[in-house]
């Protein structure tokens, strides 16, 4: 075994310049000054009584920076609608052939399924209290699903009311936001009643828990169509084969 | 203590990255990818960020190894020699 | 109207495709187009009132997000939706030729390509810039796989991979300014820009440089262009050509007059440009795929642009923001036209330009490569004259030269297709038009014709954007909440 | 020596040192490798890298994460929320760039048999 084969030459060079370019960048940040302004968080600190949510990321990212995520939120339906275009095959013609499952498999994943989606609700629900919300609550409720397609591959979802679902909560945080727009003058304005005394209460905050439902809808029902997609691609080629 | 565990996690997470990309086989270095989230997740706790810990362990670290892990099934599993 | 629906609209339309796709491909493609009209509407309603124009999220500049429209954007925002326009009556002949492919998908990234091209010229917020940035990666490598054939997924894989490598940079440069002044708001990062420490504001400069100039097709970040081009469908290419390199461009600028980096900057800008430049229009004289030469006419042109635009005179910004626009319509126009062309003969050689017999197409292919090329009666003249005149103004004679030395190396191969297609010794195979098409066509032709006979009809528009690039005081004051 | 490591001045040193670190890893890993999936895995070391570096330096010893409960009432002291915020949009919008490549990756090798992306050279004149 020679060196040459185990680290080639264009490695070694590539390695160096890498260092290189770490020595230097590290030289630069290593005199980071500390910041001479009030970072714009501070203030959003000082402002977050007003939104009455206990949570302070989460005011920031659905309400201070909202139109981020209406953005983020339309970046994770376009990945969905491409990985669709990719996987979704309408010309394969081989006959779907159903696979040994294992029942207990079966039955433990339905009694989990119902576990870790309530877990995922909660965490959407109290998105504003503790950490997590509706991107994270969203992601575990997919995994439930992903449990699902792992212990019975011939599973599948009703795209139907994913569909729905994905499309209905969409329209509807856009609806959020131009509501705003008609009630407060302001696009995703705080039109819904929230008083400070609130913070702390499950109903506090005015939209914030209304849109981080929504989003939880949303990233569940894609997230649930993403991972069907990746653990069926799978399935689909292993019948081809045979 | 807290500098201590900050530096004992950043010497761990960076060995796993290296063996992340030195690795030849690519479910191995997907899992030690996995290592990588892991380990940020204990960062971001200790740097009092609770939600983006949240995150990283569900999306960054879960769901991504689940989807790559879903990928490779039916791409090649070891890289070629060229 | 309120700024926001640029974005809002077309986010809308997308989520409920499914149902239009339900409702049948006439839903699909009529609302599509009902869409971009009311878009182009409220653009051109924008042309009558006072600029700037602000509308907020949430909060009001500097701590919330807002979309200001001044005189800059407001010439992009014309180009671009008047682009999406075109296509998506274009692309209702395109699925009639096409029959069997996903047309709700494709309708759903070319809408958020508009959307989020769009949003990324309004925005006065860097970090909701870099999502915009992202829905628009997004869809631009969607679009370019949409073919799912070879060649189609090698170009999204590429383009992807690039577009990883420019949003880590920009992230990167997102999370030292943060670091640096505590704030996203272009506004207060304008105002506060001379205060970093100089060497890590070389940092950001370089990362930002990296980031926005792989993306808006600067030399030695541009190699991946013309692999993009060739895998993608044509009128997907005339979008990447019209809209989405203009949208780069046009955020590489605002931020380099914003930041106050056109002193620093212009000569290093300008050489990459003239490099850019050169390099292009001389690989582009032995291609012989028709997209291929193609992209690289439009790194070429975008090399011009970018040596003109970084010169700090508002003569040259003028005469290049209005060369923008003749490129934007005529690099629309061949590329539509190409796309009748490839689908014809299922290839994209460049032997169909000899091999095609139909006077419409002729007539309309010439004018937009003469037009590029810059020949008298039409809008590509008028705009290299301008920048030409510009340069002359500020005795800049080397840059005359050089672009005219190397406008003759454009002209050997523009000449060259020219005379294929007028050449009559080949077989010919004529070509079926659409309706449709005729009237895309024809009006993309009439107003190159239309710019180069009254060139006044676009320099009024030209000269807001000049004031308002060279001279952000307003814009400022709108985004540091000042103004309102 | 335990003061030493409990002061702020350190921990982000640290922070910087080790970040890039893991940075330039990654770096490395996409300049050298060829499989898509690892191209795919180094991208996700980096961006990693980035966030611990963002989300790092705004710590400081004795601020508490921005959240109030029964025994904190009022939002002082607390670390900044903005960069959790802006970190929490980009892991969501790395997954979903992560996912749509790896699903082009998937399809090109059902065409090809191949996903090295040094051997993606179909497209040139």
């Amino acid at each position: 075994m020679n060196l040459k084969k185990v680290l080639p030459l264009k490695h070694i060079l590539l390695s160096i310049l890498s260092s290189a370019l770490l020595l230097s960048v590290l030289g630069l940040l290593m005199q980071v000054k500390t910041n001479l302004y009030k970072n714009v968080g501070d203030i959003f600190l000082n402002l977050n009584m007003q939104t009455a949510t206990a949570n302070a990321v989460t005011s920031v990212v659905t309400f201070f920076r909202g139109i981020d995520t209406v953005g983020e939120v339309t970046v994770l339906f376009l990945a969905t609608s491409g990985i669709a275009l990719m996987l979704s095959d309408t010309q394969r013609t081989c006959e779907k052939v159903v696979k040994q499952e294992s029942f207990i498999l079966n039955v433990g994943s339905r009694l989990l399924l119902s576990v870790i989606v309530l877990f995922g609700v909660y965490i959407i629900i109290h998105g504003h209290l503790s950490p997590g919300g509706g991107f994270q609550g969203g992601v575990v409720i997919a995994t439930a699903f992903l449990l699902l397609f792992l212990a019975n591959p011939n599973m599948s979802l009703s795209h139907s009311i994913l569909t729905l679902g994905e499309s209905l909560s969409g329209v509807a945080y856009v609806l959020v936001a131009l509501i705003g727009l008609f009630k407060m003058n302001i696009l995703l304005g705080n039109f819904l009643p929230h008083p400070i005394g609130e913070i702390g209460e499950l109903v506090s905050g005015g939209i914030i828990p209304v849109i981080y439902i929504l989003v939880g809808i949303k990233v569940g029902s894609e997230m649930s169509v993403i991972v069907e997609y990746f653990s069926k691609e799978d399935y689909y080629k292993e019948v081809c084969d045979a | 203590m807290i500098g201590l565990l900050i530096l004992f996690t950043f010497l761990a997470i960076i060995t796993v990255a290296l063996g992340a990309i030195l690795s030849k086989d690519i479910t191995q270095s997907v899992m030690l990818f996995m290592g990588v989230g892991l380990g940020s997740v204990v960062l971001f706790f200790i740097f009092q960020a609770p939600d983006v810990a949240l995150t990283e362990a569900v999306i960054g670290t879960g769901l991504s190894t689940a989807v790559f892990l879903l990928g490779i099934m039916h791409t090649s599993q070891e890289e070629m020699e060229s | 109207m309120s700024l926001g629906y640029y974005f809002l609209l077309p986010v809308i339309f997308s989520f409920l495709t499914p149902y239009f796709k339900k409702l049948g491909s006439f839903t699909l493609r009529g609302s599509t187009i009902l869409l971009m009209l009311i878009l182009f509407l409220q653009t051109l309603a924008y042309t009558g009132v006072t600029l700037p124009q602000i509308s907020e999220f949430s909060l009001k500049p500097p701590l919330g997000i807002a979309f200001i429209l001044d005189g800059y954007s407001l010439l992009f925002l014309l180009i671009f939706t008047f682009s999406a326009l075109i296509v998506s009556f274009y692309m209702v002949w395109f699925f009639k030729a096409n029959k069997g492919r996903d047309e709700a998908r494709f309708y759903v990234f070319f809408n958020m390509l508009i959307a989020g091209s769009i949003g990324m010229i309004l925005s006065c917020d860097i970090f909701n810039l870099y999502i915009f940035f992202e829905i628009t990666g997004i869809c631009s490598y969607a679009l370019s796989a949409y073919n799912k054939d070879k060649l189609g997924l090698e170009s999204g894989i590429k383009y992807l991979i690039i577009g990883l490598i420019a949003s880590i940079f920009i992230v990167f440069a997102i999370m030292l300014i943060y670091l640096q002044i505590g704030t996203v708001n272009l506004g207060l990062i304008a105002q506060r820009f001379g205060q970093i420490d100089p060497k890590i504001s070389v940092l950001i400069v370089l990362m930002l440089f990296i980031g926005f100039g792989t993306k808006a097709e600067l030399f030695p970040m541009n190699f991946w262009a013309p692999d993009i081009y060739q895998g993608s469908m044509a009128s997907v290419n005339g979008l990447f050509s019209s809209v989405v390199a203009k949208a780069y461009l046009f955020v590489f600028f605002h931020l380099f007059y914003l930041f106050g980096l056109n002193s620093k900057y212009m000569l290093f800008v300008m050489v990459i440009g003239a490099i850019t430049f050169l390099v292009s229009e001389f690989t582009a004289l032995n291609q012989t795929n028709i997209k291929r030469l193609f992209a690289y006419s439009t790194l070429g042109q975008l090399g011009i642009l970018f040596m003109a635009l970084s010169t700090n005179s508002s003569a040259t910004v003028s005469g290049a923001l209005f060369h923008l626009t003749s490129h934007s319509i005529s690099k629309l126009l061949i590329f539509l036209a190409l796309g009748i062309l490839i689908h014809k003969f299922k290839s994209a050689k460049i032997d169909i330009l000899g091999n095609f017999k139909s006077g419409f197409l002729t007539i309309v292919l010439a004018i937009g490569f003469l037009s590029i090329l810059g020949i008298p009666p039409f809008s590509g003249f008028v705009g290299k004259i301008l920048i030409l005149k510009g340069f002359a103004l500020t005795q800049n004679y080397a840059a005359i030269a050089f672009i005219l030395l190397v406008s003759i190396v454009e002209a050997v191969y523009f000449f060259r297709l020219t005379a294929m297609m007028l050449d009559k010794k080949r077989t010919k195979i004529s070509v079926p038009i659409g309706f449709a098409n005729y009237v895309v066509l024809s009006v993309l032709a009439v107003l190159i014709v239309l710019f180069g006979v009254y060139p006044s009809l676009l320099t009024h528009y030209t000269d807001l954007a000049t004031n308002a690039l060279l001279h952000p005081t307003n814009y400022l004051n709108y985004a540091l909440g000042v103004g309102l | 020596m335990l003061e030493f490591f409990n002061s702020t001045q350190t921990i982000h040193t640290i922070i910087i040192i080790g970040s890039m670190c893991l940075f330039f890893i990654g770096f490395y890993g996409i300049a050298t490798q060829k499989n898509l999936v690892k191209v795919l895995v180094s991208f996700d070391i980096m961006e990693s890298a980035l966030f611990l570096f963002f989300i790092g330096l705004h710590y400081q010893v004795g601020l508490v994460a921005p959240i109030v409960d029964s025994n904190l009432k009022t939002f002082t002291n607390m670390v900044d929320p903005v960069p959790q915020a802006m970190i929490l949009t980009t892991i969501v919008i790395g997954l979903a760039v992560l996912a749509l490549g790896l699903s082009f990756g998937i399809e090109y090798y059902k065409l090809t048999g191949r996903n090295d992306i040094s051997k993606m050279n179909e497209l040139r004149d």
